[in-house]
């Protein structure tokens, strides 16, 4: 009998050295950038302080890419760029060649392989989110749907730099948002508490941490048939599915009850306005696969009111913020409801402690 | 020494007051040198009162404490509006053992002709110290220093001469309005009716206190909120204007060609907090009146180019307090618009305060200001109660938690979609 | 044996009606009144729609006033204007004239008489404030010493309109802070937790409602002595004072305890920014009657701060949310400690959340 | 059927997906598309399992639910850094009943060469599904889709790449950092370095999940904050400066000939935060550098006239999360500059990261991010424990709140000006 093989222990080497994988004139200027512009959407061109210049065109993608499509984009970069590429948080590549005269036949070659360029300056930027159906262990929805379907009907607004400034969207496949905060974000809103399968509780669930990750302290311990399961205070709670992840059996989703609300105003960036959170815009639409068009139609109101309104470099938020929220609901069209008005810790000072009002 | 002898001594001999003596150096008016005037005033019935008072006074500045405490001293046929106290170095300073104030309310708006002033002197000499503020922070003429015994009969001339207690205690406080309409061109309302209209429908609940803690109303006659609703009332009234403001172009270009481009732009175009102003290159403004948040700032930097606009009216904003118990709160706007100009129009206000203040009787804890219990029980629970239709002008921006159940969301903006609609409908009519 | 005299039953009059007393040129164009300028220092003129002017003088008094100081007033009022007064919340009296010419002599009577003209525009009004020693029941101070003395050092800005805006300063007597907000308050802050008599406790106070009046919870009820009581958990305990009220034997207040704290930025008005509570700036400032030095020395520090540095029109807190507060206590020179984190409900959204920082 | 022939016929047959058909079409490239690509390559391992994969998926289009649950995975000498996924409905869709993830860290900055990317998509086709996403939420190349017995062959061959697994769990995270020295004119420091010299320096956190909950760096150039550091990590780093920003007024004129004065006025002047902007009458532009932010507004919009200035350096913000369980937090700031130039600044930044996953580690509740922790001990205290001093660049204002117990405010003050002293001691020193 032979000894069993050791195991390869493994290299822990964190994060790669970028430099090997990054375009000469990176590397060159790497510190040095002067100034930068857009000659049209999708392109930017980038001055070093001895005049280099580098010229980059984003395209964007599916995000979730079968290795076809990452071929693909390898061919297109070693025949039409220099073979450097590199990608944005939000999933567009980027490629960048050392003269002008790359960028037109470049732009050609990713449209007719199907990826559009744009996602620059003043654009809707592809959507920023999470694992959904596909790959996650608790969504409500499926991200990659929602985002194909809205970028489908945005892809003029991506390819086109006709915004008053960015506009970042964003999804998330249930309320803990991993998607994060966008101009307009499509967020997985629950709208019943966890239905209990008081069978599996005991076997599956630590009692005791699920209690403690409840934000409103609606659950409790129970006997249920016998069995020691756990029980939700329906009027204490807030349906958010926090308890769902530790305890499986606590399901938060349902054909019926699993709903999408839209938000809006949420910015990360420090320009101009301090970082903000998101705002309720509608609840309640149906999580209506394969292609949302109930979202899709909100989110189309929110962004060309926001294109036809809004001040250059005015965000979204912002704009919002100038024009006051009446306004903003009236040019959408949408109902302001009790539910628009918050009520978690520090709701408070989400009033208006003023006479400032908007007619 | 016995207390007559006690009493004696305080009438033939002025208490030292080294330290308060420091306090009539120096240019401005000097209450001490005030209240020495009616000590000193010998043939007057106050003058040993105010000997002992400024002794009393002394000891508080050498100590560094204060020496009165509270008690019970009411008028007949009244609970509250008397400010009992009594001192607790009566053994020292016997002569002012009592020192009760009489709050009372002041016209609206704070006018007086010498002779009402004087005739309220000849009163307070009679019966009182002949110590007076205008205005104490609760918006009353303070008649400061009266006997138990003095008390009713000053309140009985007073009273005669048309004047009447103010609120104290868990009650509806004394109002304030500002000089508005009287003399002011942001004023948006008439205050004084409305001052006068709304108080002088509650005065049962002034003159006996049964609520559960204090209730006060201010009316300020634009935002610039001169009588400190917003912060210092449970209920401020609030002019404003829903239509465009009133632009005089000739005087827009005066004012830029007196101060400059730059500082024009800097101190007005600039600081306007909704960027609702742009000055154009002829030196013209343009007025984004959408997104004008009646801030006052520009109508107070060129009072004579801009105005108010014409369709007028008040916004009402609810819980205001100082800190006890939750900390300090700024009222909410809760009627972004109501009109008041018709005789109608002032009976709804009117009946939205009884509403308000019905609520607050039933619901709040006690020693609860309304502002506390909106917090309590939330702003849609609040709202409810009081029969108001959420409103976007109520908040700074909506719900930034998912943590809400919402699977009523589209009952509850069908209801928002109907009253829109009955709203259209009624306008279409009114025109 | 005569019957009792029947007491007199009150005429329930409520508010007055101002009209009688109102002087005529506002009576005649009530509602009507088209703009306004200041002359000078304490002088306003109106000019209503029709062309009327009506002419007011401002003076300061001491708020707690002597009838013989009364009649002083309106001996001037019947001599140099019209016999019609008005008094403003900040307890200055106005004089209203029909006629420019009874201006400058109205000025010279109330200035020989003591009472200094101004208070009007970018001036710094009277203080408003308390009652303090010399009629409250919890008084932690005298503010009309506090406000005799301040008034004093700032006289000259009170009747000069040399500020970039108007400066409204309060006082207070007592945490309650009856004053209010101010662009300079100075308030009463108690830094030990209450003396408790046990001996009164039970006798004077509804422990019940002296228990639920705490803030913070810190009172709970305890047997002292073999007496039924009260006792405070002096880790909890933020020295509010707020026991002492509905329970006298609960005294907050000390020689050395009573502290005095002077804060900025308070606003009531909705002028350009919404109105806003003022923040802390200095603690345990010592209560030293009768003249304050070390609170004069203070308030003297942050007016003049504000006087040089901020720009035309800008509030105390709007001229320090624009240069920082770094930079508000580098001009000031004060010092800047963890006292100045909030901790109370709602502090987190007072957090600077973003890179916007001032150097 | 058993589970044998329903693989045979997954095999030989190719699921009808109806709904996902509908994602192939529209402008937007179509993950779907590339699904199917995957499960029509026959010649390849991985086509059975996508045609289960899209088999699967279909089926949660069908019953709007989600179909995976998780479990334990990982590779040997690592706790986590793989995201295990096994099939609820693997009696229908066996093969691809393991779908896990490898989270691969990238390149600093996603950098990449085609050569990369080619080496990456070999070991994938090979031992994995096919299917990558540049990138997860969390920063990481997702490598989806690996059977449990495959896993610990593509890590390997991954890792003799030069490439690391990520984090998971309750451990340090992958960080992310903006493209910045590379090819961005705002960028304040060396985005890299400090990447890859802080998360390097604690990879013992992140592959042995020992911590209280998920700790996260990022790491941003300028306070554009492209990879929504404030909001989306533990530990954000975001460049600034110190000194007055740069203006080339010939190009502030050029701007202005360009756009018209009335709009930069609206577009640039107005829209500064904090009004530390004036044009000129000679339209050049006057700079309040003492009262500006560093919003980065002027210089987004005026990229040619406007610069950071040359004393550059890093601002840190501690706490920002996402909604579980008090809500969504932002970052606070509680390092307003640091310089990060030399090596020693560099390892003060380390050290830093070091305490603060140290405080974590033993102060913070299980399952409470840092920003919860501080929240729930208050900034005072959290200040004390990491031994960082107050700055009121940390709040938007000093407290409004008067409840606190202040007696020891003299001494703390003390504090602050031996502290000052110092500073300009050193300052001097260093001059």
């Amino acid at each position: 009998m032979n000894a069993p093989a050791q195991p390869r222990r493994p290299i822990e080497s964190g994060v790669p050295d970028p430099f090997p994988f990054m375009h000469p004139l990176m590397k060159k200027n790497y510190g040095n950038w002067d100034w930068h512009d857009r000659p049209r959407p999708g392109v930017l061109r980038h001055v070093a302080r001895n005049g280099d210049e580098i010229w980059t065109v984003k395209a964007g993608t599916q995000r979730q890419m079968d290795v076809f499509s990452v071929r693909k984009l390898c061919e297109i970069a070693d025949t039409f760029a220099e073979g450097y590429v590199r990608f944005t948080t939000r999933s567009n590549i980027e490629f960048m060649v050392s003269t002008q005269d790359k960028v037109e036949p470049l732009i050609d070659a990713l449209t007719s392989a199907g990826f559009p360029v744009g996602g620059t300056g003043n654009s809707v930027s592809m959507i920023s989110h999470t694992q959904g159906w596909l790959h996650c262990d608790i969504p409500g929805t499926d991200a990659s749907g929602v985002v194909k379907s809205l970028m489908d009907m945005m892809y003029d607004e991506f390819i086109k730099e006709e915004m008053p400034n960015r506009v970042k969207i964003t999804t998330s496949c249930c309320q803990i948002n991993c998607g994060g905060q966008g101009d307009i974000s499509i967020n997985v809103q629950y709208t019943k508490p966890p239905k209990i399968n008081h069978d599996l509780v005991s076997k599956i669930c630590e009692r005791p941490a699920v209690v403690a990750r409840c934000p409103v302290a609606a659950i409790r311990p129970a006997m249920v048939n016998g069995k020691p399961s756990l029980e939700v205070d329906e009027q204490k709670c807030v349906c958010c599915g926090a308890c769902y992840p530790p305890c499986p059996p606590m399901q938060i989703n349902g054909a019926d009850s699993t709903k999408i609300a839209v938000w809006v105003g949420g910015k990360h960036s420090n320009a101009r306005s301090k970082p903000s959170f998101h705002k309720l815009v509608v609840a309640n639409l149906p999580n209506n696969a394969p292609r949302w068009p109930e979202v899709a139609e909100v989110v189309r109101k929110i962004l060309y009111a926001y294109k036809d309104n809004a001040k250059d470099w005015e965000r979204m938020g912002e704009w919002i913020e100038r024009i006051g929220w009446p306004r903003f609901f009236e040019l959408t069209g949408f109902a302001f409801t009790k539910h628009h008005l918050d009520t978690w810790t520090g709701s408070r000072k989400t009033m208006n402690m003023s006479a400032h009002v908007h007619f | 020494m016995t207390s007559d002898d006690a009493l004696k001594t305080a009438q033939s001999q002025k208490h030292a007051t080294p330290l308060l003596d420091e306090l009539e150096t120096g240019p401005w008016p000097s209450f001490v040198t005030g209240l020495k005037r009616l000590r000193d005033a010998e043939d007057r019935p106050f003058a040993p009162m105010m000997n002992d008072l400024l002794g009393q006074l002394e000891h508080s500045y050498e100590e560094r404490k204060g020496f009165w405490k509270g008690g019970t001293v009411s008028v007949f046929g009244y609970g509250g509006g008397v400010i009992p106290r009594f001192s607790e170095v009566a053994d020292q300073f016997p002569a002012s053992k009592e020192f009760h104030t009489l709050r009372i309310q002041p016209p609206a708006g704070y006018h007086y002709t010498t002779e009402l002033l004087r005739q309220m002197c000849d009163v307070w000499e009679k019966h009182g110290s002949g110590l007076i503020a205008f205005h104490g922070q609760s918006g009353d003429i303070m008649f400061q220093g009266c006997s138990t015994e003095n008390t009713q009969k000053a309140f009985d001339e007073f009273n005669e001469m048309g004047l009447d207690l103010g609120g104290a205690g868990p009650a509806l406080r004394t109002s304030m309005s500002c000089v508005g309409h009287a003399r002011c061109e942001k004023s948006c309302y008439d205050e004084v009716k409305a001052h006068r209209t709304v108080i002088n429908s509650f005065l049962d609940e002034m003159h006996r206190p049964a609520l559960p803690y204090k209730f006060k109303f201010k009316f300020s006659g634009c935002p610039n909120d001169c009588v400190n609703a917003i912060h210092r009332s449970d209920f401020a009234v609030l002019g404003t204007w829903r239509d465009a403001m009133k632009v005089n172009q000739d005087e827009v270009k005066a004012y830029v060609v007196a101060h400059g481009r730059k500082y024009t732009i800097d101190s007005v175009i600039a600081m306007c907090p909704t960027r609702a102003l742009s000055l154009n290159d002829d030196d013209t403004l343009d007025v984004d009146n959408k997104s004008c948040v009646r801030c006052m700032h520009c109508l107070n930097v060129m009072p004579k180019a801009l105005h108010p606009g014409d369709d007028r009216g008040v916004s009402i904003l609810l819980g205001g307090k100082r800190s006890l118990k939750v900390g300090d709160l700024m009222g909410t706007m809760i009627i972004p618009f109501m009109k008041l100009e018709t005789d109608e129009e002032f009976d709804a206000l009117v009946e939205f305060a009884r509403k308000l203040i019905d609520f607050f009787a039933e619901n709040a804890l006690e020693h609860e200001r309304i502002g506390e219990c909106m917090d309590r029980i939330g702003l849609p629970a609040f709202l409810e109660a009081i029969g108001v239709a959420p409103d976007p002008n109520m908040v700074n921006h909506p719900r930034t938690s998912s943590y809400v159940r919402t699977d009523d969301f589209t009952a509850e903006a069908e209801k928002y979609f109907e009253r829109k609609a009955r709203e259209a409908d009624l306008t279409v009519a009114g025109d």
